[in-house]
């Protein structure tokens, strides 16, 4: 039904110079829009960038990724994607200190997309954090699909829920969890999701956000046959798959467990084949 | 003006250009052919293999640091059989110049690896991974210890006969790095690998333990050049006679000079490429435009610059 | 809560706050007593002193890297006598502590130091820096060899008597350091400090020469802090009993909470405060709020803490 | 007659956040304004200030060290000192690219002052490049006590020149030398020294710029009695004395040879007593 998308390299990927034309602060997130042209037309909701951070005499030689949250074009600046970022250390918090003009060095699209389903099959989208950040635009996908798509946001506290009101309406609900109650249900967003699978007829869940959360959901789905779609975030040192940093357990059709690069085997990969306890773990071949 | 000569070689083994990928930070030559092609670059340097897939070491493998990073890959890989099969056809098919990493856990190993290359078409030299844990000798590393590198390359060489270009890669983690050098080079080494990374560790504030996986791990990038600088200059005054890779923390075109003026023959570029996908072809231009700069017909002219004497102008 | 204990012991000497100067880069520490109170922080360690005086080496003495520098001093300084009847008196006035840090060109040389030091009032420890050119063995570096690193500890010790700590200042640039670490422990030093400087080169793209006067230096300041936490790693895992004074790229409060956890029972600051004069008040405030915040009661127990098996927490 | 000032420690010294309240470009260089407050006051023509470079990420971990040009006091933003800076490397690039606004940290002021005199003498000013920075300040003090001012600037080009027009105003004359002949007079600025010193009966020569120039003054005046107070500009990795890098070989009065630090023994030092023969030798005590 749902294919995964094993792309390999993306193919699409490039590097460009390209302009902050937006910078604005949400929550305790920053929404931040970067012009970059015709390029948009290859970027799918799951796939990320990858920025220089600190300027040209910066210490930190690492790009950084981001997923992709949107993509837009405007008459003002042609194409542009959106991204959300978390000011957390010394590489988000300079991202989120340019302004409007500033220009940064970037490669994208990479790394996999979310799989979209040929027919219409009942989505739930399930994103922590910043992780909701390509659910919205994910869920129009789905929705001009035909898809049912219902969507849980959950964080430790509401600041952190990052939740457009235009995203709203392209979802059929959306249920809100913090974990200390200041926004929407109390609780963790995992808990409602046996109940909803079976409630709604889920045949998919795409998620996104700490690999705790994409642990937990795998859990439950283990054994049924709702496909899990999960956008993992391990750390990335050049994010095109040069380096094998980023690797993750995965096991192949054959049953075989390999360490897959998550920047271009990923960030959205298959559930239920990443070996979640292996995670960390030395793997013996 | 008349053209700069911008080849070089390394033993017997020809090269257009002298900017090389650094074994281990190309992976198999694919995700970076996406970005420019292959055969633009002098060659490059795959990833060091082993006889079997290796899995490596655990995650987190990463920690950046200030102007450099740490990593503990562990020698993740395909195996040879694979790497035969997979990697090198494809490289071949690019008619990219290929110099093959290869590392082992005994001196045996070793020797079987470059067994299964010999007489394989369209390698140019082989550059051997000395800077790993010798599972014979208490998980000494090999490049640590004069006689287990030089049991190592003499293996090598034995097996490989005398065509194929040996380039032993050695540590800077040692009291002497003169003497190791001079050790490989009796023992049937063409040329040298300077340097592998120098080990390190971060700890991590939150969990208030080692950072990695492999909780010690190898420091690459611009922090390490001053290091690499010294190295390759000790080594060429000593040795001057025989060919360096030169590597560590090189990003731009004059570090890569830098490292050539010291005594390198040819630069291998690893960290540079994670931060920047097409760093290997800003460092060759910049490169070529500051030999013509300086006013020298060829890069060959440049190699080891540094230890003429101060009245030797250009 | 209760009251953070600061306080910090390296061998029987102890201070009231774990953040000293780095050898060498605080000269007699009256430049740095115009910024802030000299008694505010754990000790001034003073500049290598060595019998007679010294011009040090040629100029350019230094060259910035990434994230840090090379320095090639070359112990320039006055004399034991001047440095007594001066710069130590005038620390004393101060009521600073004080660690001495002393160097020689040969063994008998740092022995006669010690002579000169014994029984002077105010010095809480003395550093003894053997990461210096051994004369009477082919200018190798005492730290770089455990034999003449044993004879410079045996002869200090003997001559200094059982009152005093001695540190041992080491060199990172060795093959295997807990080795040596071990070695001048069983020769009779009280504790060690880790690291001193790197051997590092840069080479000056105008003259394309060696830049520094003394051609190589050492390297500090925060590309080498990975270097030193894992020389204080290994060190503090093979001897845990042993006092460490840790140093090695520390410039913010986070980096000290980093080689303390490796095992460092104090924090030298150097190279930071070159770009900072006040680096070691903010280290030092920035540390104390850091051990505070993670629940910490004392210093103490945060010594060494990476070593614990992750199930212990805090 | 004129003392030479040799502080030791400059114990006005302090170090402060303080904001560009000007940057504006002049020829090759920059005309930088710094907000210092009431640090103006223990300013003095010769000394330097250590400024921080390259931001929080910064890879650069010393200080870059800039001679006060001038200082003055406006009611707009209290007391300010004047830089004049060439973008050579990343540490002055990042410098000269500050806005107004922006804030560096700072170290002020630094080093010995040029010794004025306490009667009236014929005083020569001698700067190459920015070298010429502190003189004009110089000059008005000279002025002020009586001294008849006299100036020459050199460069190897015009656009390396600087020469402000109100400062020009302070001197009885102004001669001006380009190696290329693009401006002023063609020649080294070293060439008119002697015949000025015996026509102007120049008592004393102030001098600023490259470590050549100096030298060459002060093997002009050899043997004679002018006085030669030099401003040296040796490499600093710290500008406050601890770090030793900064040495010169320096007689005293007894004739003994020994490497001084021109941050605190300098930057202004007599010129007669730096064994210019011996700058980067190894000195043997
Ligand atoms: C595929 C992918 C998508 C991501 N999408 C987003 C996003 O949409 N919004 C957002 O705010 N952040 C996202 N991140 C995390 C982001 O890349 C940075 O790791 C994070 O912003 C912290 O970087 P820093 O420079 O601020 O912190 P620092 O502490 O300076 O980072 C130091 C190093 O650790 C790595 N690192 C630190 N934390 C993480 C982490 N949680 N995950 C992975 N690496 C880490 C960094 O990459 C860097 O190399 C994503 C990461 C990945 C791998
Ligand atoms: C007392 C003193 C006064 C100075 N006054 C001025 C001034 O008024 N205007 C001005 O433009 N510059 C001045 N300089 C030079 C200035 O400090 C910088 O060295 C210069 O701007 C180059 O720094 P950078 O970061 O751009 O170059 P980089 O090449 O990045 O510098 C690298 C390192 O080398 C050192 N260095 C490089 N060139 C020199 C040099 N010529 N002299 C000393 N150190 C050097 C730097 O300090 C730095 O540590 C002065 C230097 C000193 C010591
Ligand atoms: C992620 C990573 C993986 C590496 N893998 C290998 C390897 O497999 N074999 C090897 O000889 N060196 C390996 N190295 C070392 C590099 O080839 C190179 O010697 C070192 O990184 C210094 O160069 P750089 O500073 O340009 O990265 C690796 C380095 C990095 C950063
Ligand atoms: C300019 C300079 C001078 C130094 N002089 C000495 C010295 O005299 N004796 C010594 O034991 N270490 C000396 N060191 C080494 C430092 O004490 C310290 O071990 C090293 O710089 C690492 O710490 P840092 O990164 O905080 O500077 C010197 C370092 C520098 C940068
Ligand atoms: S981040 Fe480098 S291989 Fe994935
Ligand atoms: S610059 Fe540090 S002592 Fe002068």
């Amino acid at each position: 039904m749902v294919g995964l998308a094993m792309a390999g390299i993306n193919r699409s990927a490039a590097q460009l110079l390209a302009t902050i034309v937006g910078n604005k602060k949400v929550g305790q997130y920053h929404q931040i829009l970067i012009s970059v042209g015709d390029l948009v037309a290859q970027c799918k909701p799951g796939n990320f960038v990858a920025i220089s951070v600190g300027g040209p005499n910066s210490k930190m030689v690492l790009r950084r990724a981001f997923a992709i949250s949107r993509t837009t074009t405007s008459t003002q600046y042609g194409g542009a994607i959106e991204l959300i970022v978390a000011p957390h250390g010394n590489g988000s918090s300079w991202l989120c200190g340019l302004v409007e003009g500033e220009q940064i060095d970037i490669t994208l699209p990479l790394g996999t997309a979310f799989g979209i389903p040929t027919t219409n099959v009942n989505a739930l989208l399930v994103g922590g954090g910043y992780g909701s950040a390509p659910l919205f635009g994910l869920a129009e996908v789905l929705k001009e699909r035909g898809c049912r798509v219902d969507m849980l946001l959950g964080a430790s506290t509401g600041s952190k829920i990052y939740a457009p009101l235009e995203g709203k309406r392209s979802v059929n609900s959306l249920r809100i969890f913090t974990e200390d109650g200041s926004m929407g249900e109390t609780g963790r967003i995992t808990s409602p999701i046996a109940q909803l699978v079976s409630e709604l007829q889920i045949d998919v869940i795409y998620s996104c956000g700490p690999m705790a959360m994409l642990k937990a959901i795998s859990e439950i789905l283990d054994g049924g046959d709702v496909v899990h779609q999960c956008a993992v975030e391990e750390a990335m040192a050049c994010g095109i798959g040069i380096c094998m940093t980023c690797v993750l357990p995965v096991k192949d059709e054959a049953g075989k467990i390999n360490n897959l690069r998550s920047c271009i085997d990923g960030p959205v990969m298959d559930g239920a084949a990443i070996e979640w306890d292996l995670v960390g773990k030395t793997l013996v071949l | 003006m008349s053209q700069l000569d911008f080849s070089t070689t390394l033993g017997n083994a020809w090269f257009p250009a002298p900017i090389f990928t650094a074994s281990g930070c190309a992976s198999s030559g694919k995700e970076l052919a996406q970005f420019f092609d292959l055969r633009d670059m002098g060659a490059i340097v795959t990833k060091s293999i082993m006889t079997k897939p290796r899995a490596g070491r655990a995650t987190p493998r990463m920690a950046e640091t200030p102007s450099g990073m740490l990593n503990s890959i562990g020698l993740q890989g395909p195996g040879i059989d694979a790497f035969l099969a997979n990697d090198l056809a494809w490289l071949v098919e690019q008619k990219a110049r290929i110099i093959v990493s290869i590392a082992g856990e005994t001196a045996e190993e070793f020797a079987s690896l470059a067994r299964r290359l010999r007489g394989v078409a369209g390698i140019s030299a082989l550059e051997v991974n000395i800077s790993c844990p010798n599972v014979e000798n208490r998980g000494m590393v090999f490049a640590c210890h004069l006689e287990s590198a030089q049991t190592v390359i003499e293996g090598v060489r034995r097996t490989i006969g005398g065509d194929l270009p040996i380039i032993a890669k050695l540590s800077p983690d040692v009291t002497d790095i003169v003497s190791i050098a001079r050790g490989v080079i009796d023992a049937g080494a063409d040329g040298l690998a300077l340097i592998n990374t120098v080990l390190g560790m971060v700890i991590n504030p939150n969990t208030m333990r080692p950072h990695l996986g492999g909780r010690t791990g190898g420091l690459s990038g611009p922090a390490v050049r001053p290091i690499a600088v010294r190295a390759i200059y000790q080594v060429h005054e000593a040795l001057p006679k025989v060919p360096i890779l030169g590597m560590g923390g090189v990003s731009s075109g004059a570090d890569a000079f830098e490292l050539i003026l010291a005594g390198a023959s040819g630069v291998s570029v690893g960290t540079a490429s994670f931060g920047n996908p097409t760093a290997i072809m800003k460092i060759q231009n910049e490169l070529r435009q500051i030999l013509t700069d300086k006013g020298f017909s060829s890069l060959r002219e440049a190699v080891g610059f540094a230890h003429r004497p101060e009245s030797s102008v250009r």
